[in-house]
């Protein structure tokens, strides 16, 4: 049995055209009919991805693999617009619509005041068309039309309140940065075009790459003369870089934080769970590609593993209350891509899955929190709050064991699998790589608990004023209006969310627990992937890995036992140390590291270094260019050559004096050189 | 229809009408309308071109040939293949917004503008036709002449200025071609493209006309380092003349590029194609550069253009590495293709986008970036439409940006892999010239006051922006049909590249 | 014995005085029209010693011609020179300078 | 030797006519009052358009040319086509110098008969099949004209241009003179035929390459072409503007038809040698030409340097001595001086009383005062320049052709530098006309001639026109030379 | 040297001479003369080529007419003895040397030191005509539309010559008898009505 190529469509268009509708005709709909189309179209489309995952699992449903339409047709290149829908992409289908739906409904109490209530929910809805055409596609066309539609919407939700000064900064930064991730990736898709059986087709290509005729591992091309590089090394490398750029590996990582200007809703939506996940899944979507290259997968597993380290070290530093999840998010994404580069592909999808719902928790957590706090996002002018928001705390908390990796949640299977795959690989920088992540989990665990006590824990250090002009539920938009109010000064008591938005945090509680104890066999160790993912024989570190599995309760169990538990429980005791129990800590280490501090307060000063070079050196490059060469060099040959006549008209018609003699001796001597000139040409004739 | 000499009422149509809006546009409201029509007639003409032509069967079609001079063989000789055909509905449907978005701006002397619009458009419309080198250079430098009218008229405090240096730049540059062109008469005895194609040329004849023709229509596209003309002409040019301008006169060199330097130098191509790469790679990332720092939009769009531009002229010339040395028609084909989808997406992009800047400059009468910002809060649509456009600028799928600009980098890597990563670098600077073009005028706060009180989008502007939309996204979202109607043409001029000629 | 060489000679000395008389005078307008008459008498030296030599008459009728559209020339120059003192009180060379550059 | 046979009347029946008629102008206009001058100008018109209809009507088939009076006169294609142009140009500037002469009371019967006279000296210029009769044609056409230039007494620069073109004119008739008197004494004879066919077997080739030089440094001068160029821009800019648009047309076409004849007709043999001398020529002439035009700011002197470098252009014609060539440069020549005359003519049309409208700034704004001429100047200076798809712009390919036929392919891309820099000075009429604000907004007060303003009108259309349709005209120069 | 060869130098020095001093001295009216100068010996070196028709037409037109014309004009016109200006000195060197040069140039080309042309008997002796009847029958025979041609010019010269110098004195009050004797009375005298003060004038 197929799957039904109209329920496909169904789950791309819905998003669409409710986007459509709450875009262009806002204002004939109405809040409550724009976020009703767009809720009934994610809806609709996370229903039918259940369908298709269910259909697809335990309905005997072969993989979907067919053109919709051509894109373009030239020669024998051509470009198809398809959908490849096998267990990974539904996987990826009902994550992307769950978590859009729950922001969807969320989004109604969160941005119940904006002005931009209708745009917003377009904008989301949108979103989730993007992601779905990203993780649907069978083509390298289309999967990068999916690439750069969510970068836009992305950039246009990070700015969406356009009027500050920083959004519309970081939207751009955003745009710019994975715009440099794109570069690579573009470059790759074409060595795809080019070395990988000419098309763009996913069949098509991986078919040619593991094809032993071809024999693609070993084909190499020198493009720099006389230093031959593997072509699957250069391909898989050009590729990998548009993933550090979605996925915000180091050193492309830059815009993530900055994105946290946009409403809360879409840091959970887009910048935690689903977007900037889509590198890995492009990864693990191109596994046969990368398992031809020993080189790329190392330098995967580098990254990544830098990436998981040191931004979760950022993370420590941070007070403002999203960010901090933020540095978690860039520090788990590169927990998966160092997944992906020890060639566990599905322990890193797996990861993106359990991630995605707590992540989205603690980002949805984080918003209520929020919206408590009358946008407030300093942590240091927040504490014991679990009394007016219960629901909140509770499931922020749930989130934090999860990402902490607590047994039994969710994110510690996919975290710990990925910490044993890498324990058992014998890659180049495994060793590294097996460092850093058993590092981050001491600082996740670190950074995590000390959201939650700074929050919710411990004494409040905000003070309400009970005003007596009533002011609406704050929203992010009228954060400026807000300024006059001194930090950490609230007009109201905290309390909690409307139940738009707990529920949403419940509902994704639930699989914060649950998902990872359910999904782990089969994902990890059963078939579950099937042929989606490609796994060499001498690198199936999770193969091995397999042979140790004895059921997801056993692992919990057995989890106490590992390093993992007893780092991340060092990491707790310590958070729990410092930030409960002994504040003062944190300044006198503060002090007492004052130059790591420095260091990650300033972020490495990755930022003031690419804002130094690229932005103001660009910038400079550009004026010099401008000034030196278009106006100075260019024109200034042109112009010159031009004042040059007109300078010379001005000298040379003296010569025309008005004097009759000078007409007539002009006219001698143009007769005499005449002359002369024929004397010599006679001569020469008649010689 | 087939005994209707479609190519000629396409030219004359507009021609004829630029004569009848001089004679009774006395009042400004007839001009108006009397443009209108004849522009929507054009355009309704241009409809059974694009039906009727037979994009399977490919060639030349609607042929017209008609001795005009006959001592020299020169003919009157029209002729459409599909790149023809879409360059041509392109201009059809770039003038009809034109005069419809002009109609606000222009209030002094309104029925000359819209006889230059109307007669440039004719004359635009003979170039993509003509087959007939003497006839092609008639309507390339005709062209000039309106144009140097629209800009010198209607144009801003420097008008002058930059009109004269539109108009010496580009005749310095097509001069030279005229002298090609007359060698290739004495070579041939005729002036027939198809003749000059086909005379055999030994490589110096060769290298001597590639340059002729390179100056000639390197000056057109513009290429740098000879594209100083164009930031000036822009940013003096009314609003409907940079549409135009941009849209269409800038295709002209590009097109000139596929009719004269690729089929009757092919050789000469070969060996100095990288002297036009070079120029185009230059062009991408130094103008990018230029871009990113321009303080005037309009001018800024002007610089984007010649880095867009730059990828025809890399696809074009890509090709012939591709096919003579790689042996790669596939990818030349895909190169050529890409420079023409490009040609058709930068028409409806920068023509949009200087539509855009029109519409503001409307409003404050200036196009100094810093007197804006924050124009969303008070015109919504219109920041969704430059929004979008911006978007295709930066080459976004789904956007007409991507396609040509996709072809072109997958081109190029099939040559050379450092070349499609210069040209790809595109990605990033465009990006960085457009989105902080956007940032500062369409996002942030009102700071102008004068901004405060603008006005969203009127019928009229909503009309020329949404058709533009409507393109932008119809060739990004679903190019096929125009790549089909250009393909057949396409690989003709690909097979004639694997000829040599000496 | 005269002969050709003589004439030419002649002529080519007359022609040559005639001609730096133009443009060497510094005086007034008159002398100019004088040279002219000078360098029109080298001529029809020419043309007379070369009908001469050819025994050809239609040289010597060419030199009736010359005197002819000479006396008409010498008519309408002067002519012109008593215009132009009339307007300038001047016909000195050195003043006719009004139109240039 | 052949005594005189009354066939000979037939050939020139058309100058006969014309002189007839001007005979009885110069009787007629001694008995009418000055507002009667209408009569004189209808009958000079009249004379002017008899002529051409005998001229066409009288026109030899192709390659029959005859030659009348023991060859002293031809007539074949060439002529025909020459005197057809020279008439209408001659006629043409009889409509565009009326109302200029008018206002400055200067429109007297001697006006006309000058005219008159003059164009008669062209038509037998450009008949000459002997050195004498070329001679005579040439001084007819040249005194006449050094009359036309000093006509307006009580001006000091009319008077001024007229003495240096009356004193340069005779050093140029002289230098030709002596060139004349060397081939002369080199073949044995005057007649151009003669000359021609004895050019291989002369006993002294020397004196020819010497006579050569002098021959072309006349003919240069009555070109304009530099260095003998000095006289041009003084008096086209100091002769009354009615008397600049007739001296500025047809005297080009008849100089074209003096080189033609004296270079090919007789000198043919010698091409080697005057077609290099003609290329220096025209390189001085268009670098001059252009480059002196730049600075000015008197629009009649501007157009005067342009002419000398649109006489650059015509010498392109000649350098390959073909037929092709030839035939090139008449089309250019009759281009050149169809164009030329709206540009004087407009100059004329605008000027008032008391107003020469002389200066290019008095273009300003013109299209704001009067859109239509404003345009038609526009269109003139655009086909000056040689933008297609103007007239203008075919003559330039032609003479180009010609030129790269002839292998001169240097001189060509020379030509066309220089063209590129000419084009900055014709845009800035065409920029003061549009672009610059008029000081004097009202409407233009159009003068009362109204035939002035149609004619005007339809030349500068026939500009366009003969832009699209040049070809019958074309053919019909080819024909002249048997192509 | 015979006798002709004698007086062949002696009138051509004379002639060139004389031409010197026509374009350097001073007083045009001396300059005049030596022009007279120029022709006459000129005439006399005709002779010597046995154009005896021209020589003697060379005196009548020129010496007659044309330099009294020239005379007269200089007289009517009073001109002043010319100062020599000091570009004269200044540059005459290079007019020397430019002339010097082109003669040089000239006698080159015409090769007069190789030339050896025989010369022949009088053709017109030959024909047994004399030198006019050999020129007339020429010249009304071969010659004859140059002549009516030549007639024109005169004609133009006469025309041309008329309104250059023909002037209407304005400002010259003459009589017009006819107009004196059909004078009337109201031609005379017109009694005008007007008001004693202006109007609008205000009184004082």
């Amino acid at each position: 049995m197929t799957l039904d190529k109209n329920i496909l469509l169904v789950i791309v268009l819905a998003p669409l055209v409710g986007a459509v509708i709450a875009g262009l005709f806002g204002k004939r709909v109405g809040r409550v009919g724009a976020h009703g189309v767009t809720i009934v179209g994610v809806a609709l489309s996370c229903a039918l991805s259940m369908h298709v995952l269910y259909q697809l699992v335990w309905g005997g449903a072969e993989t979907f693999n067919e053109n919709l339409y051509t894109w373009f047709q030239v020669g024998s290149t051509s470009a198809n617009i398809g959908f490849l829908i096998d267990r990974l992409t539904a996987m990826m289908m009902v994550v992307v619509t769950f978590v859009s739906l729950m922001v969807h409904v969320y989004t109604i109490g969160y941005m119940a005041d904006d002005d931009g209530y209708q745009r917003f929910f377009s904008y989301i809805a949108l979103f989730t068309f993007s992601m779905l055409m990203l993780v649907m596609s069978n083509n390298f066309l289309q999967l990068f039309f999916g690439w750069e539609a969510v970068g836009l919407v992305s950039y246009l939700l990070i700015g969406f309140w356009f009027k500050r000064p920083t959004a519309i900064f970081a939207n751009m930064k955003a745009f710019i940065v994975n715009r440099v991730g794109d570069f690579g990736f573009l470059l790759g898709i074409a060595g795809v075009l080019m070395w990988f059986g000419g098309s763009l087709d996913y069949g098509t290509v991986f078919a040619h790459a593991q094809d032993p005729a071809v024999d693609m591992g070993a084909r190499s091309v020198e493009l720099i003369a006389g230093h031959p590089w593997h072509v699957a090394t250069v391909v898989c490398i050009c590729l990998f870089i548009g993933a550090m750029g979605k996925s915000a590996q180091v050193p492309l990582h830059v815009w993530l934080p900055d994105s946290m200007e946009g409403p809360t809703p879409i840091s959970a939506l887009i910048h935690a769970a689903t977007m900037v996940t889509a590198g890995i899944f492009m990864v693990a979507r191109m596994s046969p590609l990368f398992e031809l290259s020993e080189t790329a997968l190392t330098f995967v597993l580098v990254i990544g593993a830098t990436t998981a380290l040191f931004t979760g070290l950022i993370g420590v530093v941070q007070n403002d209350i999203k960010r901090v999840v933020a540095y978690s998010t860039l520090s788990q994404l590169g927990y998966m891509t160092v997944a992906l580069g020890v060639s566990a592909y599905s322990a890193g999808v797996f990861h993106l899955m359990t991630h995605a719902f707590f992540k989205a928790l603690l980002f949805l957590g984080a918003g209520s929190v929020i919206i408590a706090m009358h946008h407030e996002q300093d942590m240091r002018h927040m504490g014991g709050l679990r009394k007016y928001m219960p629901v909140t705390w509770i499931t922020m908390w749930i989130g934090s064991l999860a990402l902490a990796g607590a047994p039994g949640f969710a994110g510690f299977y996919s975290k710990d699998a990925i910490i044993e795959a890498v324990g058992e690989s014998h890659r180049v920088g495994a060793g590294y790589a097996y460092f850093c992540v058993l590092a981050g989990v001491f600082i996740t665990a670190l950074y995590s608990f000390r959201l939650l006590y700074m929050t919710f824990h411990g004494k409040e250090r905000f003070v309400v004023e009970h005003a007596s002009h009533s002011h609406g539920h704050g929203h992010d938009a009228d954060h400026a209006g807000h300024g006059h109010h001194a930090p950490g000064h609230l007009e109201h008591a905290p309390k909690e969310s409307p139940w738009v938005v707990t529920v949403p945090l419940v509902l994704l509680a639930i699989p914060s627990v649950v998902i990872g104890f359910l999904t782990i066999g089969p994902m990890l160790f059963g078939d579950y992937f099937g042929q989606a993912i490609f796994v060499h024989e001498a690198n199936n570190v999770l193969g091995e890995l397999g042979h140790e599995f004895h059921g997801a309760l056993a692992m919990a169990l057995h989890g106490f036992s590992q390093p993992p538990f007893w780092i991340a429980l060092a990491g707790f005791a310590a958070a729990t140390w410092i930030w409960l129990f002994q504040p003062s800590i944190a300044d006198k280490a503060e002090n007492a590291l004052r130059p790591l501090h420095t260091l990650l307060a300033n972020k490495y000063w990755f930022d003031s270094v690419y804002q130094a070079v690229f932005a103001r050196g660009g910038v400079a490059l550009g004026r010099g260019l401008w000034r030196g060469g278009d106006a100075g060099l260019i024109d200034g040959a042109i112009d010159g050559s031009a004042s040059f006549i007109d300078q010379l008209s001005a000298i040379v018609r003296r010569v025309q004096s008005g004097y009759l003699y000078h007409y007539a001796f002009a006219m001698i001597l143009g007769l005499i050189l005449l002359l002369g000139g024929s004397w010599w040409l006679f001569t020469r004739i008649a010689a | 229809m087939a005994q209707w000499p479609l190519l000629s009422v396409l030219i004359w149509l507009p021609i004829a009408g630029a004569i009848l809006v001089l004679g009774l546009g006395r009042d400004p409201r007839v001009a108006r309308w009397l443009s209108v029509l004849v522009a929507l007639a054009t355009l309704a003409a241009s409809i059974p071109l694009y039906l009727g032509y037979d994009a399977a069967a490919g060639g030349m079609q609607f042929v017209e040939s008609h001795a005009w001079i006959d001592a020299l063989k020169v003919h009157y000789a029209l002729a459409a293949d599909g790149i023809s055909v879409a360059l041509i509905v392109l201009t059809t449907f770039t003038s009809v917004l034109v005069i419809v978005g002009s109609w606000g701006p222009i209030d002094k002397r309104v029925s000359q503008y819209m006889a230059a619009m109307l007669a440039l458009e004719g004359m635009l419309i003979g170039v993509f036709a003509a087959t007939d080198a003497l006839l092609f250079y008639v309507f390339f430098e005709a062209m000039l002449i309106p144009m140097f009218i629209i800009i010198g008229i209607w144009g801003g405090p420097r008008r002058v200025y930059a009109t004269l240096k539109f108009f010496i730049y580009t005749f310095l540059g097509s001069i030279f071609m005229l002298i090609g062109l007359i060698y290739l008469h004495m070579k041939t005895g005729e002036f027939s493209l198809q003749a000059f194609a086909q005379a055999p040329l030994d490589a110096t004849e060769q290298a001597w006309l590639f340059f002729a023709f390179l100056i000639a229509f390197a000056i057109k596209v513009p290429m740098w380092p000879v594209h100083t003309w164009l930031p000036d002409a822009h940013v003096e040019a009314p609003t409907g003349g940079s549409v135009i301008l941009a849209a269409i006169m800038l295709k002209v060199g590009g097109y000139g590029f596929i009719r004269f330097s690729l089929p009757i130098t092919p050789d000469a191509s070969q060996e100095y194609a990288w002297v036009v790469i070079a120029m185009s790679l230059v062009a991408v990332v130094y103008i990018g550069y230029v871009a990113l720092v321009q303080d005037d939009m309009k001018k800024l769009i002007a610089y984007s253009s010649i880095a867009h531009m730059a990828f025809v002229t890399l696809g074009l010339f890509i090709a012939l590495a591709l096919v003579r040395v790689h042996g790669n028609p596939d990818a030349a084909r895909l190169g050529v293709q890409g420079a023409m989808v490009q040609m058709i997406s930068h028409g409806f992009v920068s023509g949009a986008m200087f539509s855009c800047i029109g519409v503001l400059y409307d409003r404050l009468h200036s196009r100094m970036i810093r007197d804006y910002g924050g124009v969303v809060n008070v015109m919504p649509w219109f920041g969704a439409f430059f929004v979008l456009f911006a978007m295709a600028n930066c080459g976004l799928p789904g956007t007409s940006g991507f396609v040509g600009e996709f072809m072109v980098i997958l081109a190029a890597f099939q040559d050379n892999v450092w070349i499609a990563a210069v040209a790809a670098f595109t990605l990033i600077i465009g990006a960085a010239y457009t989105l902080w073009l956007v940032k500062r005028v369409i996002f942030g706060e009102v700071t102008n006051p004068k901004v405060a009180k603008f006005k969203d989008l009127d019928a009229r502007e909503w009309i020329v922006l949404g058709s533009f939309a409507a393109a932008v996204l119809a060739v990004g979202v679903y190019p096929k049909p125009l790549t089909d109607l250009m393909d057949s043409s396409v690989l003709q001029i690909v097979n004639a590249l694997m000829l040599s000629k000496a | 014995m005269i002969t050709l060489a003589h004439f030419l000679t002649l002529g080519a000395v007359l022609f040559c005085i005639a001609v730096a008389g133009i443009f060497i005078n510094r005086k007034n307008v008159i002398v100019l029209l004088m040279c002219i008459e000078l360098m029109l008498l080298a001529v029809n030296t020419n043309f007379v010693a070369f009908s001469r030599f050819l025994g050809d008459p239609s040289g010597q009728v060419f030199v009736f011609f010359i005197l002819t559209v000479a006396a008409a020339e010498a008519a309408i120059g002067l002519a012109i020179l008593v215009v132009l003192f009339r307007n300038r009180a001047t016909i000195d060379v050195t003043d006719i300078d009004t139109l240039k550059g | 030797m052949m005594s005189f046979n009354p066939n000979d009347l037939v050939a020139i029946l058309p100058e006969l006519i014309l002189l007839g008629a001007t005979c009885a102008i110069l009787l007629i206009d001694l008995f009418l009052k000055p507002s009667q001058r209408d009569f004189t100008h209808w009958m000079s018109i009249g004379a002017l358009a008899v002529a051409a209809c005998f001229v066409w009507h009288g026109a030899p088939a192709p390659g029959q040319g005859v030659s009348a009076f023991n060859g002293m006169f031809l007539h074949d294609g060439i002529s025909v086509v020459l005197k057809q142009f020279v008439l209408l140009m001659s006629g043409l500037s009889l409509f565009y110098g009326r109302h200029y002469m008018r206002e400055r009371q200067l429109l007297i019967g001697e006006y006309y008969l000058l005219i008159l006279f003059a164009t008669l000296g062209m038509m037998l210029l450009v008949s000459a099949g002997s050195l004498i009769s070329a001679y005579l044609g040439l001084e007819l056409l040249a005194l006449s004209s050094y009359a036309l230039v000093a006509l307006n007494r009580d001006s000091s620069v009319s008077a001024e241009a007229a003495i240096k073109y009356f004193v340069l004119g005779a050093l140029a008739s002289g230098l030709l003179l002596y060139g004349m008197s060397m081939i002369y004494g080199a073949t044995g004879t005057l007649d151009l035929a003669r000359i021609s066919a004895s050019i291989g077997q002369v006993e002294h080739p020397g004196w020819l390459a010497f006579g050569l030089i002098f021959l072309i440094a006349g003919i240069a001068f009555k070109l304009g072409a530099a260095p003998f160029h000095m006289w041009l821009p003084d008096v086209y800019q100091g002769a009354p503007t009615a008397i600049t648009v007739f001296i500025g047309s047809a005297p080009k076409l008849a100089a074209f038809g003096l080189a033609y004849r004296l270079l090919e007709g007789g000198l043919g043999g010698l091409s080697e040698h005057w077609t290099l001398m003609l290329a220096i020529l025209s390189v001085f002439s268009l670098a001059i030409g252009n480059l002196f035009a730049i600075a000015q700011s008197n629009l009649k002197r501007m157009l005067a340097y342009s002419t000398i470098s649109h006489v650059g252009f015509l010498l392109l014609g000649f350098v390959g001595a073909s037929p092709a060539g030839f035939s090139a440069a008449m089309f250019y020549a009759i281009s050149y001086s169809l164009t030329a005359a709206v540009a004087f003519g407009m100059i004329g049309l605008l000027a008032r009383k008391g107003f020469e409208c002389e200066e290019i700034d008095d273009f300003k704004g013109l299209n704001q005062r009067s859109p239509w001429y404003a345009g038609i100047m526009a269109i003139a200076m655009f086909s000056l320049a040689g933008v297609p798809p103007l007239f203008g712009f075919f003559a330039k390919l032609l003479v180009l052709k010609a030129a790269i036929d002839a292998g001169f392919l240097w001189l060509a891309i020379v030509a066309i530098v220089f063209a590129i820099i000419g084009i900055y000075y014709y845009l800035r009429v065409v920029k003061v006309m549009y672009f610059d604000a008029a000081a004097d907004t009202s409407a233009l007060p159009l003068p009362t001639d109204v035939p002035l303003r149609w004619v005007i009108s339809l030349n500068g259309l026939a500009l366009i026109v003969l832009g699209f349709a040049w070809g019958p005209l074309f053919d019909w120069c080819n024909r002249a030379f048997g192509i | 040297m015979t006798f002709e060869l004698v007086c062949f130098y002696f009138f051509g020095a004379v002639a060139a001479i004389a031409a010197l001093a026509v374009i350097s001295v001073k007083n045009p009216v001396v300059a005049a003369l030596n022009l007279v100068l120029t022709f006459f010996s000129m005439a006399c070196v005709w002779l010597l080529a046995q154009a005896e028709f021209l020589a003697v037409a060379l005196v009548l037109v020129y010496v007659g007419a044309v330099m009294v014309l020239f005379l007269f004009v200089v007289m009517m016109l009073d001109v002043d003895f010319a100062p020599v200006r000091e570009g004269f000195v200044r540059f005459l060197p290079v007019g020397i040397v430019v002339a010097v040069v082109m003669l040089a140039e000239m006698l080159m080309m015409i090769g007069v030191r190789t030339l050896q042309v025989p010369v022949s008997a009088d053709p017109a002796a030959l024909a047994g005509m004399s030198n006019m009847g050999w020129l007339g029958r020429t010249l009304f025979r071969d010659f004859l539309l140059p002549f009516e041609v030549a007639a024109l010019i005169l004609t133009v010269g006469l025309i041309a010559a008329i309104p250059l110098t023909l002037r209407k004195r304005t400002g010259i009050k003459t009589q017009n008898p006819g107009r004196q004797v059909m004078v009337r009375r109201e031609d005379r005298i017109r009694l005008v009505k007007m008001d004693a003060v202006k109007k609008g004038e205000a009184t004082p």
